[in-house]
């Protein structure tokens, strides 16, 4: 079993990342289980979202407090939030930031596995709007392979109707962008 | 982390305003900035804030308390004088 | 200038949880600037609540509580009664009993315990913040919420233009309790505002507050129009800022030209699938309704 | 200078209300409590009582006005019944968890439907979970007794919780019996002027009734038992002081003729002195029977009942509710009580006396020797159901 | 054709209901029940759902509406939680007693003071009396069967109880699982479509809901309770005929690896599958330990809960919930139904999960440890509370 | 005469138990005559319930429903729902839906649940029998009771004139509700009550009829006034007969000139108590209400 | 006496108007006599009865069914004749 | 203990008679109990009231079935109750009536010892208007001696206030005028 965090902002579209990819695993004949966190968190606030995928029925409906991956929507919460508590050993980290790989690893001490991609600059230009999350499926696809890129058109399509391809477009970009630093 | 014995009889709060101490200013992706030059002292900026994030200073001016500024913009966009520019914060 | 005329206190502090931009937070900020420190708070579940009281902090300075949704009339009453009693008894002076409720929390699930009050004639001034839905669930229907306006449980789709019914008219149902006092009012128009609840809470008896509040995350509008929008609700004829005081009315802004409706819905989300032809027809009922409102107002 | 009146059971409540100088009442009027607000009433109208009558428009409301007004400090009171109870059910849970010291008296009565305005259990039990201390009177002179003790209980600095006193309807509340009255003072000494320790009030604000995300909600929950089962001593305590200054005593778990009973009866409220009839009618024949009351049923005396029936060798149990689909609720937490117990009695269990309907003194005496049948040789069903026509 | 989809909780329970074909929705928002009401909303919005939504002013109102609609005839449902249900309260009582089949879901939710949203059982405890086919689910895929279920079973001819469906409030309703949806056939084969044998219609005038003098109420809820515990049966059976068309089963109680199991762990709704992984990990160790869970708490499964514990030496029970003053619901009614058997089990009590708090599967295992403990050497407590901050 | 109106039928059937004289079960005969058979029924609990349904018998030849006391607008939204697709999905054909309940258990209790289904717009007719207190209790006083009179919660008494508060308008209540009709109505005038019941079910939509009942019992007077004492409250204008079309207001019967209230007082002991300055001030209350109330008519 | 299986499900009753078997005239202890002969037939005492006790025989007649009758004493004080008077029940 | 029983209609003021000498008989120190009928019963419709004396606690709590005294305030009931119901061997039937003791014996077949007084006479002369209830107390203390007649002057006065001289006197009147038929 894979476990996932996503750290997102109120309004930011953690929580759906998390369910799109619940979905393209479901899809696939995976087990997954996606959820958000479980709070009244408002616009703006930092919030969470979970996810895990597994060869199996997933038993365990809980937080994700161990993360094999964890999914950095806004890179203003790496100045607040540690996205890295409790990461597995051999664990990622994947940001939305336009910052380089090592100046994350020196701003904030990230020594795991690392992921950066310009999400927002890839939101804006594919979809008009600085929304990451769609997006920063793209990183995750790259860094993890957890569901194939394929399996995620579909949810996509569903969620988003008319402007499904444009996020299809961010995700691919990402996908393309994303810079990973193995350790 | 409280234990069960520090609460309050009834779970009741007894320090006045004390969520004071959270900072909303971590929630803020765009930035507003006062050119004081501009600044005609209307107060809008400061009466029209939900987050009371909109200060007087000692000297007569008004300036933005980033610690509770959520970015919202409303400053920005109701200030008569265009003193108030948003920017995006900075990672 | 504002500084000259309002108090710099915060007994609403900041540090509360509201979305950005959020005109209820916002409403709430100055209402309790108006309100002074002799007040007791009486809060129902909602936006209002549940931003400003996460255990174990309180944005609150002066005394405040809060148990459940659809009883804060009666809270209130409670309250108030027993503020009667023990200054009759020479035990402790009384304060005023303020209620805080959204427009769900009044005009829904707390309407009955707000109607008893106001017959009862409790000396309360009962503050409703209308953001048009239940925000704090998630954007959900209410009686309050506008005609053709989507929400989760009045979709737009096929079958569905959004809200099939026609906004409750509060102020009306308050004003045929015959209470001595009863407003109108939005925080885009603070003065306005602030002087309707010094007013209210000056009432001896009980007051009633009808307070448009603009909610971005529910409206699906941008964080920065809170203020615009509210101008533009009261320019519109969409809600007319208005007051009665035993039985008189009288409008507190009177637009020389209404704008049209097209002009606020236009910039926010909860519109967007209305056909020209639904935008017409509320347009109609909102000129209606605004002239047969100002037919009511003395000396016109 | 105490005085021997008679008084309806419904007055009786009134005048320990009036006598406990409540500030401010608050109800709806259902029958069978009506008398008790009617009376209240009279008093307000007549000045006898210098307290807010709250004529709200619902029991919801009776229930939050009251919540209100003990919030800001006021002594305060109400009363109700069967769907009074059950409308206000959402808001009894307040003053449990906010620690608030609202009492009420319950006329009890049957549930909708059929609508019955005639008296069983089913109202007291639909709130056993909630955190009220519950108290069962089971004659006049203990409606007023207890409602006296009900303030100088939920008051006490160590309980602050609210209490409820149950009195049957129509058979409490509606008959006339001989009641001793105390003097005032005896009842200022036992009730001293109340001081809510956090009331509402400008010059000292405090927030109440915050939201509890799950990182505190446990402790808030564990900190409310904690503070309700320790309140069980002070209720005795409570009555150990009422003895002293009224002569009256009063315990957890009461017991007439038990001393050497190898089958003890249990019965709740006004059946138990009928009940006592049929103990006294087989006593007579030699029968080693008993009666157990439980004058509390919360907080739950679990020592006491185990001690009040140690010896015994069969517990019957006469429940006036159903939990449908299940049987007794006072029974099963009996049983519950006594399960990891060494030496325990059985327990047989009955449920009767739904609705209004009586239980005479041959029914009672049935169900001691039918349960006695049953404990030897077992019953196909869970409970027996009395008096129901076949 | 069945088909495999992610779903969330909540759009699985509305799934079941468009499948059914309900008639007439009225429900009011409250979390975690929202995505339900919102859900349908957008089917019924879409013309996916031929269904008349009542957006009432309360909850008090929501049940109403469904009682008067399912009166007149129709298949009705409605979903609240939390407080919701608690102002409902009162109206539970009616469609249980007047037997109409209104099927309700429940996203379980803790109860005020302090205001929680999040979950855990005690508002599906406070209705335990009132004579509601009780269900719970433990994940995502059981929200969806049980819910079609509760439609086969409300309805029988034999049963017409109103039903409820538990799922707990996020850990099921905001979860997106696998689940495998049915053909709509299947569906149609399960639950015919619906006549009620008195619905309102001016053809064949009936009064419902006369009201009960002493002279008939108790009968009338010997009759209530006659047909309630009937319907256990009705409950097994339609589960029969579930595993028949869909192929996944059901059981009044269902275990897990305690064939040979010493201790027996209990507990009820979304904690099961965790639970699991302690048992499982227990095992590993060889440790004789095992999992029972109530899917159905109303009315009680008397004889299947004593088949399923039968040899064990002791139950650890897990409640979330607590009645103030007393203990665990579920423990207090497992002991009273285990009281009167020869080879009963020692029952242990543990309360935890309350207002959202997980277990996890470490605690699981201390429970079964600590559980052992106190049965061998005793406790101060009448419970433990788990996982609370000291 | 009157038979070749009024139908012979009485799906209300004797055999019922009401007080010898009582207004409330003349009413609902009367309303019931006007009603045809194709309705349901749905009952609050109070004496137009009690008197008619104890188990196993039943009054009522048409299909009735009583569940509780404060629910009836709701269980009444949820059968004509019902009937709404039963009708649509072809299984049986709609009947109207009708609501009965007492002053408390609409202005009080149950005020709430109309106030949802009169917003929501369900197509049913609610009728409110104001006998101006809760009389199957025994008399105590509601939201609906006249100021000045005595019940058994509002007693009059040394520090208390009896009822403190004027009487709640709930016809205006409803009326802010902006529902297609809404009509007062007395049982001493049978012909007037009997079509305004007509055009009250023949509107599609909410409809709210208030009907003035005289009950003997609770208002102390002689078994045999129960006409007269109708009669003398619309001739006071205590209880002024008007309707509400679409907004439109009517009057029904409008007496050149007003009786003195104290007419009306004096034969009823609820009244006894009050002092000439009491009566004199209620009487100045009554002729500018009315005097308002005229103001609202159409073509005056 | 109804034994608890006799109860229609949810205690329904089935049989339309079956309270009308009930004898309200008991209750009575004042009776309303009819002069025929000053009657004019207006109805005003059926259209007033709260009882239902006024009937139109088959001759056309307006007749007081005493099984019903309560003796409320409407019909006297409202008949536009006089025709109807009250008397003292017998014993 | 003696039981006793009231027949009345609803508005008669049977709980009040059964009210009032209970009263007394507590204000004499001895035990006693009263109660109406439980029940939703209307102004005219049959009612009944209970009453207990005894001169110890008393521990029943139910309606009287097997009455020492049964008190018929309205002739009327007597055409379609049996008032003698469940009437202990010995025990009285007091009845207002104008009938005498033996138009009552044959007409309604009552075999026990019975009393009868023109109750709505002397309610009519003294208080104005027929109601019989303290009438009738006269005729239960004069058959019965349950209380003493002085003890319900305290009761009535705090019951009536101004028109309670005029109920003592109406009380005396039938305690006079009821004639007794021993068997
Ligand atoms: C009895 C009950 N039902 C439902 C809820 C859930 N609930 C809490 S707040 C809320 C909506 C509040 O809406 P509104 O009063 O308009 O205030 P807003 O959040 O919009 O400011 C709802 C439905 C509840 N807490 N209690
Ligand atoms: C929740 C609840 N509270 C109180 C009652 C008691 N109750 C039943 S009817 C009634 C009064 C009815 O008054 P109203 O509605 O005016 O009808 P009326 O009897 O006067 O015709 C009351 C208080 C009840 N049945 N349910
Ligand atoms: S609104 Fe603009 S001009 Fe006015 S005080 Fe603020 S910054 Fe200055
Ligand atoms: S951006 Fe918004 S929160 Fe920040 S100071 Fe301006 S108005 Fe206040
Ligand atoms: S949902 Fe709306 S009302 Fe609620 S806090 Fe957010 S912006 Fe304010
Ligand atoms: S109390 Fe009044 S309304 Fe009720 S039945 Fe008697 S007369 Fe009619
Ligand atoms: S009211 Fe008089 S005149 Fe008219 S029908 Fe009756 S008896 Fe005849
Ligand atoms: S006296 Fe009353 S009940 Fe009898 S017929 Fe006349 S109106 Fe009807
Ligand atoms: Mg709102
Ligand atoms: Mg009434």
């Amino acid at each position: 079993m894979r476990e996932i965090r996503i750290h997102g902002r109120g309004g930011q579209g953690a929580v759906t990342l998390a369910e799109l990819v619940c979905h393209a695993a479901i899809n696939e004949g995976k087990y997954a289980q996606s959820m958000p966190s479980f709070g009244p968190e408002r616009r703006g606030a930092p919030v969470l979202a979970f996810l895990r995928i597994s060869d199996e029925h997933i038993k365990i409906r809980a937080e994700v407090i161990t993360p094999d991956v964890v999914v950095v929507l806004d890179p203003g919460l790496l100045n607040i939030t540690d996205v890295t508590s409790g990461l597995k050993s051999g664990g990622t980290v994947l940001i939305n930031t336009k910052k380089s790989i090592d100046e994350i690893r020196s701003k904030f001490g990230v020594e795991s596995r690392l992921g950066v991609v310009n999400a927002v600059e890839i939101a804006r230009e594919t979809l008009g709007v600085p929304i990451t999350n769609t997006t920063m499926i793209g990183a995750l696809l790259k860094a993890t392979k957890i569901v194939k890129k394929d399996s995620l058109i579909e949810p996509l399509k569903h969620r988003f109707g008319p402007i499904a391809d444009k996020n299809i477009k961010a995700m691919n970009r990402a996908f393309d962008e994303t810079t990973i630093e193995e350790v | 982390m409280l234990s069960w014995k520090d609460l309050e009889l009834g779970s009741i709060v007894t320090e006045p305003g004390n969520a004071s101490a959270y900072k909303t200013g971590d929630w803020r992706s765009n930035k507003p900035i006062r050119d004081q030059s501009k600044c005609i002292k209307c107060g809008l900026c400061y009466i029209y804030c939900p987050d009371a994030a909109v200060e007087l200073s000692k000297a007569g001016n008004y300036e933005t308390n980033y610690f509770y500024c959520k970015g919202c913009g409303i400053c920005a966009n109701e200030c008569p004088r265009g003193a108030l520019t948003m920017i995006v914060e900075e990672e | 200038m504002t500084r000259r005329f309002v108090t710099g206190d915060e007994n609403f502090s900041p540090g509360h949880r509201a979305c950005i931009g959020c005109g209820e937070a916002l409403a709430m900020r100055q209402v309790v600037k108006a309100l002074g420190d002799n007040i007791i708070l009486v809060n129902a579940t909602g936006c209002s609540e549940i931003i400003a009281s996460a255990l174990p902090t309180t944005s609150w300075k002066i005394p405040w509580i809060h148990t459940l949704f659809e009883n804060t009339a009666s809270i209130a009453s409670g309250i108030e009664s027993a503020l009667k009693v023990v200054e009759r008894k020479g035990k402790r002076k009384k304060a005023k009993v303020i209620a805080f409720a959204g427009d769900g929390g009044t005009s829904d699930i707390g309407l009955q315990a707000l109607s008893g009050a106001l017959e009862r004639g409790h000396d309360l001034l009962y503050v409703c913040f209308d953001n048009e839905a239940y925000m704090n669930t998630g954007i959900q229907r209410s009686s309050s919420t506008p005609y053709g306006a989507w929400t989760t449980t009045a979709p737009s789709g096929k079958m569905s233009i959004g809200q099939k019914t026609w906004k409750k008219n509060m102020p009306a149902i308050a004003i045929a309790h015959d209470i001595p006092y009863m407003a109108t009012a939005c925080p885009s128009y603070p003065f306005d505002l602030m002087d309707k609840v010094k007013k209210a809470v000056s009432v001896d008896g009980p007051s009633y507050l009808h307070i448009y509040v603009v909610c971005p995350t529910g409206w699906r509008c941008k964080t920065n129009l809170t203020i615009r929008l509210g101008k533009l609700a009261v320019e519109t004829g969409i809600f007319p800022l208005y007051e009665v005081e035993e039985g008189k009315y009288k409008m507190s802004v009177d637009p020389p030209e209404l704008t049209p409706i097209k002009d606020y819905f236009k910039i926010q989300g909860r519109f967007k699938h209305l056909s020209d032809e639904v935008i017409e027809e509320i347009q109609k009922k909102v000129t209606g309704d605004y002239q047969r409102l100002k037919e009511k107002m003395e000396g016109l | 200078m105490t005085k021997r009146v008679g008084l309806e059971g419904s007055f009786a409540v009134s005048e320990a209300v009036r006598m406990a100088d409540v500030d401010v009442l608050s109800a709806y009027p259902i029958t069978p409590q009506t008398h008790i607000v009617e009376r209240l009433s009279e008093m307000v109208a007549d000045g006898d009582l210098d307290a807010e009558f709250i004529c709200v428009e619902s029991e919801h409301s009776a229930m939050s006005a009251c919540v209100g007004a003990s919030a800001a400090g006021a002594r305060v009171f109400t009363c109700t019944a069967g769907q009074g109870l059950e409308l206000m059910h959402e808001v009894l849970y307040i003053p449990s968890s906010m620690r608030l010291p609202v009492v009420a008296v319950v006329a009890n009565r049957a549930l909708s439907s059929p609508l019955s305005v005639w008296g069983d259990h089913s109202d007291a039990m639909a709130v056993r979970d909630i955190g009220w201390v519950q108290i069962f009177a089971e004659n006049v002179q203990q409606a007023y007794d207890l409602t006296l003790c009900a303030y100088r209980i939920a008051e006490d600095k160590d309980v602050l919780f609210p209490a409820m006193v149950h009195l049957d309807g129509f058979h409490l509340s509606h008959v006339i019996e001989p009641v001793i009255l105390p003097d005032q003072r005896q009842v200022d000494d036992f009730i001293p002027e109340f001081e809510y320790p956090f009331a509402l009030n400008p010059d000292k604000p405090v927030s109440m009734g915050c939201y509890g995300p799950p990182y505190i909600y446990t402790e808030a929950k564990k900190s409310q038992n904690v503070a309700f089962e320790s309140s069980r001593k002070i209720v005795s305590k409570a009555w150990g002081e009422f003895e002293g200054i009224f002569e009256r005593s009063y315990l957890p778990v009461e017991s007439y003729r038990t001393e050497d009973a190898d089958v003890i009866l249990l019965v709740m409220g006004s059946f138990a002195e009928t009940a006592m009839l049929a103990i006294d009618r087989m006593r007579k024949e030699g029968k080693k029977v008993g009666l157990a009351r439980l004058r509390l049923w919360r907080p739950f005396p679990f020592d006491e009942i185990r001690k009040a029936v140690k010896g015994a060798k069969l517990l019957v149990v006469l429940d006036r509710c159903i939990s449908f689909g299940y049987g007794g609720p006072v029974c099963s937490e009996l049983r519950s009580a006594f399960y990891r117990e060494k030496n325990r009695p059985d327990i047989v269990s009955f449920i009767g006396g739904l609705g209004g309907r009586d239980i005479t003194i041959d029914q009672y005496e049935y169900m001691i020797k039918r349960g006695k049948e049953i404990s030897e040789n077992g019953s196909e069903e869970e409970f027996e159901m009395i008096g129901v026509r076949q």
